[in-house]
């Protein structure tokens, strides 16, 4: 297909409005369907049993009682999974993870599964299932895993990256590392360098739905998946592969989803569920409980970083380095490559040298989190851009604004940015009226930046456009916030019709084209780019059939505002058709009208925000309070303002309950102490202020309306915003998030004793 | 597994006293429900006490307060008399949970769950609550302070429930507080808690004081020389130290998900602190 | 297991089942009355998604045995709306957008309506504390608090 | 020709050169013949390389040309939330 994707500048008259959502109604009402409100018939319900062991081998599974009470209909375990992913080594690790094959890895590592005609029968079959252990050392420090004498988690790990492979195996997988210049003669050029260590512990996307699916294998080899999942083509991929299947004989369905934010951007109970159906016969349902969603699914790495700053007197900054070692649970990762690549990235730096290392812990597999690996990095260097800005005498955004990357910088990570927003965000937030909001005792205010790259991918649309004029829009992208309101604005835009006339949906694996799935802010940027093209070929279409029932050469048929227009002074005397019009006689014309797209959405553009907060900090018990809080980010375009602002604000009150309260806990035993709501503690509704916004539109030049992705930056900058704002407020520079009140008294109190 | 309502106490005290297994009451079932699902317990035999005549009333006597086993704290908090009475005791009670919760969750439950880090519980130790004991050997009046044993362990026997919590009468010239730690502003378990009880003199000076700590040790804690630093004092500032002071001196606290020993131990005081502030000048203290 | 035999009122309507001793409501609503808009987000009372309105009170309805629910008056968020008429919290929240991934959303418009019957005027901070026991993830709660604002609004001009 | 920066970690397996030049005309070319002069990345392209192009990063169209004069930089695909 040839479609352009450049940016025209063109003006909008759908794009940038706020009409009501098309799920609306399903979801105000409770009528909307998500992982856990789909039924099949004779359905069985799927448990899993957990190792209660951080790192123990699994020595022998006796199912036999399980397997002989009434009502149990399937008993599975690593034998039911065998090893289909022939050598690809990260299916592997989604395999194990699944299904623990040899060693369990974590407190909550799968070991077997039933399938039981009810949940409480399915419940006392896994009290039968006995697992002889041999419980093994288990580290779950990033630091301490790091260190060469822990205990080792696969001996089989070499660290990778290295100039000489190492002789010995190790839990650090990887090192990776990024920059340009020369960092030692930059820190020989500076006047003032700063140099500190941080820490931020693990956290989960916290999604208040678990995840949820039903299965049904039949004996042919067909299949169906009804599951709640932020992509279902990766999904059917995934799950193909791992059971054997052929990918186009397995339906997935993708439920609403009850948020995802990176943690269901893989497989992890389905598989189970799948191998649970194929050899119960009948189709089983598994919803993980809030208990197995913290000890199996999810987190974020836990992180230690090393950052040093260097810059002169008229505050510009001479040379940056960091050093960052990421938590990947038990199986290797790239996450802290990703850090490595983001920390630096809001400066125009001559030298600058960042190193990351992948480290493995007896802690679930880590999964991708909003911006993933971001927020730790951008804590550690904006902290220590505020120090020095303070060292130096300078305003922290000045200090920042001085030193901002821009057109035509050389980006931390290798190449040069094209038209960027980190200046235009630090501009507004110097002019914002938050800037000037009066302070009172024990309050303090900090702001801080964010960086984050977008993705594309391959993407799919269909049109199709119903004889009375209606248009149904079917995209591959799971919508997690909002994207079937903004796509059904992009189509309205391109065939110039009313937003009223479309309908969005989000259709399944066997009616639409792979799809990549809804991460890195992809939904809206990739889409509404297949939407335009898919609209494009029907108007194509539209035009072909205009010029029929005219009966004059296509050529002399446009398309504006909705209607078919015959260019010409030759045609006066016929007044324009409407898609109505020609949709009414597409029987007689060719048939149906739609449009189609299949695509790689590359091109995406990168994004930047700039947060303040004012904190208000308690220094009799460290207890803080986020008083006001503003988010100015750069959208592109923002084609629904409304949702775009949902994301600033949703990113921005996870990053505030990051840095504030939010941690996995674990015991010396290794195993998890705060698997729930209650003590994994996100913030509630009283904890929070409203959250201001402004959108900031600096076009990405790949995409015909400009648009960028919006979703994730707005978690980057809250951590390093409230770090400074308390240090602001306090005195105490916070080096270890969360934030928590013992924390910061701890702080308080040594600064106190001097 | 049985579930039963009984309609008189007594009914309800036999169920419980003849049940060969495992068997829970049930009034808000915030606690047990959750014990329930995480695997904790499971009873074979669920006793319902909500249709038990009285239980769920709150009435006001000639003594005071007698506040029925089965009053969700939601009610307990739209009584006025018990609010003006009490104010410490029903602000600790309404801090249980969430809106939801105290919809169903009872004091007396909470009192029964034997957390250490029980809302309700340090306020009604301050406030000399006491418990109505019915079993199998008829009933008897216990100090509040004297139920909980360890977390989750108390002094009840086998049949026995309680069936109501009694308050006293108020004199003038009295006022109570309860103040907790948490890191949210809502949702979380007390990190550390302190209930402050007082009555004055007609000089303002302090009369009677009870001081209790919540999430300090195993069980709720009556700090007696904490009450005692108190009596005679107009809360000046070196009183108050003295207080912090006893108090987190008094503390046997443990690092855990929650908190850490010396945050404990130092907020302990400083809730004390609050707390009594507070009493003292709903008690009238200037 | 003996089964319990129960008679209630859902949104209304009469409603007889036969449940486990240790069965919540929310069980029976999901899994034998197909009524899935209540949600279970964590099972312990913490998240409230699975709010409902029993004899007038405001719970979740998994801290609820279904056994319990023996003559009272359960309302859901399927009986939130009258026929076709939205509800003014259902029609602000989609107005204000105070949903994005929307799992939260029937636990606190039935948390809302609840909040705003027994206060029809609520400041921001009655409202914050009002919905405290209603985890959102997707929005910051700004929607949410503004929504409610608006339909209080409405509610008091009706 | 164009000339190529390998982020660091790929220069690894690259003879431990950042910059490379290369004859190729788009992606597909630039991998293959990156593929052929050094075995050891092979595995990397596996696992996804995305290429920047004058600052546009393209993680898919292996079909997208190189123009001579461009500012050429490998990248790893990354994961996103």
């Amino acid at each position: 297909m040839n479609f352009d994707p450049r940016f025209t500048g063109r003006k909008f008259s759908s794009v940038g409005t706020r009409p009501l959502r098309p799920d609306g109604i399903d979801k105000v009402t409770g009528r909307a369907r998500y992982g856990a409100d789909f039924n099949m018939a004779g359905q069985l319900v799927g448990r899993i049993l957990r190792s209660p062991h951080a790192h123990a081998v699994i020595k022998s599974i006796d199912t036999s009682k399980a397997e002989k009470l009434a009502g149990v209909k399937a008993v599975i375990t690593a034998k039911d999974l065998p090893d289909l992913t022939d050598g690809d080594a990260a299916m592997y690790d989604i395999l194990d993870n699944s299904m623990a094959r040899k060693k369990a890895l974590y407190d909550g590592h799968a070991v077997a599964a039933v399938a039981a005609i009810d949940a409480r029968i399915a419940r006392q079959a896994l009290k039968l299932i006995e697992v002889d252990y041999e419980v093994l050392p288990h580290v779950t420090d990033v630091d301490e895993a790091a260190h060469h004498h822990a205990p080792l988690i696969n001996d089989q790990v070499f660290t990778e990256g290295l100039e000489e492979k190492p002789a010995k195996p190790s839990n650090i997988t990887k090192r990776t590392q990024f920059g340009h210049g020369d960092v030692h003669k930059g820190f020989a050029e500076a006047d003032f360098v700063i140099e500190r260590s941080f820490k931020t512990e693990q956290t989960h996307q916290g999604y208040i739905e678990p995840h949820a699916c039903v299965a049904s294998v039949n004996p042919d080899g067909t299949a169906d998946l009804w599951v709640c999942t932020q992509g279902h083509f990766v999904y059917r991929q995934h799950c193909a592969q791992l059971l054997g299947l052929e990918a186009s004989k397995l339906r997935v369905t993708s439920s609403e989803i009850g948020g995802g934010f990176g943690g269901k951007t893989h497989v992890w109970a389905e598989p189970v569920a799948l191998a649970l159906s194929r050899k119960a016969g009948r189709p089983v349902k598994l919803v993980m409980t809030r208990d197995e969603v913290f000890r199996a699914s999810g987190p974020t790495s836990a992180t230690s970083i090393d950052v040093r700053i260097g810059a002169k007197k008229d505050g510009t900054i001479t040379a940056a380095e960091a050093t960052l070692r990421y938590s990947c649970g038990p199986y290797a990762g790239s996450w802290a490559e990703i850090g490595a690549m983001t920390a630096f990235a809001c400066y125009k730096l001559e030298n600058v040298k960042t190193v990351g290392f992948e480290v493995l812990v007896n802690r679930p597999k880590t999964a991708a989190y909003r911006a993933p690996s971001a927020p730790m990095a951008a804590f550690a260097v904006e902290s220590s851009i505020d120090e020095l800005a303070r060292e130096i005498g300078m305003d922290a955004v000045d200090f920042r604004i001085k030193n901002a990357a821009q057109e035509g910088t050389r980006a931390s990570y290798g190449p040069v940015y094209g038209p960027i927003g980190i200046g235009p965000t630090l501009e507004a937030v110097k002019k914002h009226p938050h800037m000037k909001a009066p302070l009172k005792a024990n309050q303090g205010r900090g702001m801080a930046c964010g960086f984050w790259f977008n993705f594309g991918g391959q993407t799919c649309v269909d049109l199709n456009i119903g004889m009375d004029g209606s248009v149904s829009l079917a995209v591959g992208t799971v919508d997690v916030g909002g994207s079937r309101a903004s796509l059904s604005l992009v189509a309205a835009e391109e065939l110039g019709i009313d937003y009223s006339q479309l309908k969005a949906i989000v259709a399944d694996t066997s009616s639409l084209g792979y799809n990549d799935m809804t991460d890195g802010s992809r939904g809206t940027f990739s889409s509404s780019m297949a939407t335009i093209s898919a609209a494009r070929n029907a108007i194509l279409i539209l035009r072909d059939r205009a010029a029929q029932m005219w009966d004059i050469p296509v050529e002399d048929v446009v398309w504006e505002k909705g209607h078919a227009i015959a260019k010409g002074e030759k045609y006066g005397n016929l007044s324009p058709l409407s898609l109505k019009d020609i949709a009414a006689k597409s029987g007689t014309t060719g048939g149906p009208i739609a449009g189609h797209s299949e695509l790689v959405a590359d091109g995406a553009g990168v994004s930047f925000a700039t947060h303040i907060c004012d904190i208000e900090v308690d220094p009799e018990t460290g207890a803080t309070r986020v008083i006001r809080y503003t988010v100015v980010q750069d959208a592109g375009k923002a084609v629904h303002p409304t949702y775009v602002e949902g994301q600033y604000q949703g990113g921005a009150a996870q990053g505030i309950g990051w840095a504030l309260n939010e941690e996995y806990i674990y015991g010396k035993d290794g195993r998890l102490q705060n698997a729930g709501f209650l003590d994994y503690r996100i913030p509630v509704c009283s904890d929070l202020p409203m959250i201001d916004t402004q959108i900031l539109e600096i076009p990405n030049p790949n995409h015909p309306y400009g648009v960028r992705g919006v979703g994730e930056t707005s978690i980057v900058p809250p951590l390093a915003a409230i770090a400074n704002a308390v240090s602001n407020a306090v005195g105490v520079r916070m080096t270890h998030i969360p934030m928590s009140p013992p924390r910061i008294l701890a702080a308080l109190d040594a600064e106190r004793e001097g | 597994m049985r579930y039963i309502r009984p309609l008189s106490i007594e009914d309800a005290v036999g169920e419980l006293a003849k049940a060969v297994g495992p068997a829970a009451i049930l009034a808000g079932g915030s606690d047990l429900l959750v014990r329930m699902k995480g695997g904790f317990i499971e009873p074979e035999l669920i006793v319902d006490i909500k249709a038990i005549g009285g239980l769920a009333d709150i009435t006001e006597t000639a003594d005071g307060f007698r506040i029925g086993a089965a009053v969700p704290c939601a009610v307990l908090g739209e009584n006025k008399a018990v609010r003006k009475a009490w104010p410490g005791v029903v602000e600790a009670a309404n801090l249980i949970g969430s809106k939801q919760v105290q919809g169903r969750c009872t004091i007396t439950g909470n009192l029964c769950n034997a957390s250490p880090a029980a809302d309700s519980v340090p306020a009604l130790v301050a406030a000399g609550a006491k418990a109505v004991v019915a079993g199998p050997s008829g009933k008897r009046t216990i100090a509040v302070e004297s139920v909980p044993t360890g977390p989750g362990r108390t002094s009840l026997a086998k049949g026995e429930i309680i069936e109501a919590i009694l308050l006293d009468k108020r004199p003038v010239h009295a006022g109570d507080a309860y103040l907790r730690f948490i890191p949210r502003t809502e949702m979380d378990i007390a990190v550390v808690s302190a209930g402050v009880n007082l009555t004055l003199d007609d000089k303002g000076a302090i009369k009677t004081a009870r001081v209790a700590l919540g999430a300090a040790a195993p069980t709720v804690l009556l700090v007696e020389e904490a009450g005692q630093v108190l009596v005679g004092s107009k809360l000046d500032e070196a009183t108050l130290e003295r207080l912090a002071k006893i108090c987190s001196g008094a503390c046997r606290p443990i690092d855990d998900k929650r908190g850490t020993i010396e945050f404990r131990r130092k907020v302990a005081g400083v809730l004390a602190q609050r707390a009594a502030a507070i009493a003292y000048k709903r008690a009238g203290g200037k | 297991m003996a089964g319990v035999a129960v008679s209630t009122t859902i949104n209304g309507d009469a409603v007889e089942y036969l449940c486990q001793p240790d069965e919540t409501l929310l069980e029976v609503l999901r899994d034998r009355l197909g009524l899935t808009g209540a949600k279970e987000g964590c099972g312990t009372g913490d998240c409230g998604a699975c709010s409902v309105i029993v004899d007038g009170r405001l719970v979740c309805s998994c801290l609820v045995l279904g056994a319990e629910a023996e003559g009272r008056k359960v309302e859901t968020i399927e009986g939130m709306a009258h026929g076709d008429q939205l509800h003014p919290l259902q029609q602000k929240f989609i107005e204000h957008a105070a949903l994005q991934c929307g799992i939260c959303t029937p636990g606190f418009l039935i948390a809302a309506k609840d909040l705003l019957a027994k206060n029809p005027s609520p400041t921001e901070e009655e409202i914050r504390f009002g919905l405290a026991g209603n985890l959102c993830r997707c929005t910051g709660y700004d929607k949410i608090v503004r929504a409610v604002q608006d339909a209080a609004n409405v509610m008091k001009g009706a | 020709m164009v000339e190529v920066t390998l982020w660091g970690s790929l220069s690894t397996v690259a003879g431990g050169k950042a910059k490379h030049d290369i004859e190729a005309k788009d992606i597909r070319e630039l991998f293959r013949k990156l593929a052929e002069q050094y075995p050891g990345i092979e595995p990397w392209i596996d696992r996804g390389i995305a290429v920047a192009i004058d600052g546009t990063i393209y993680r898919d169209t292996w079909s997208k040309e190189l123009p001579e004069d461009a500012e050429i930089f490998l990248l790893p695909r990354l994961a996103g939330g």
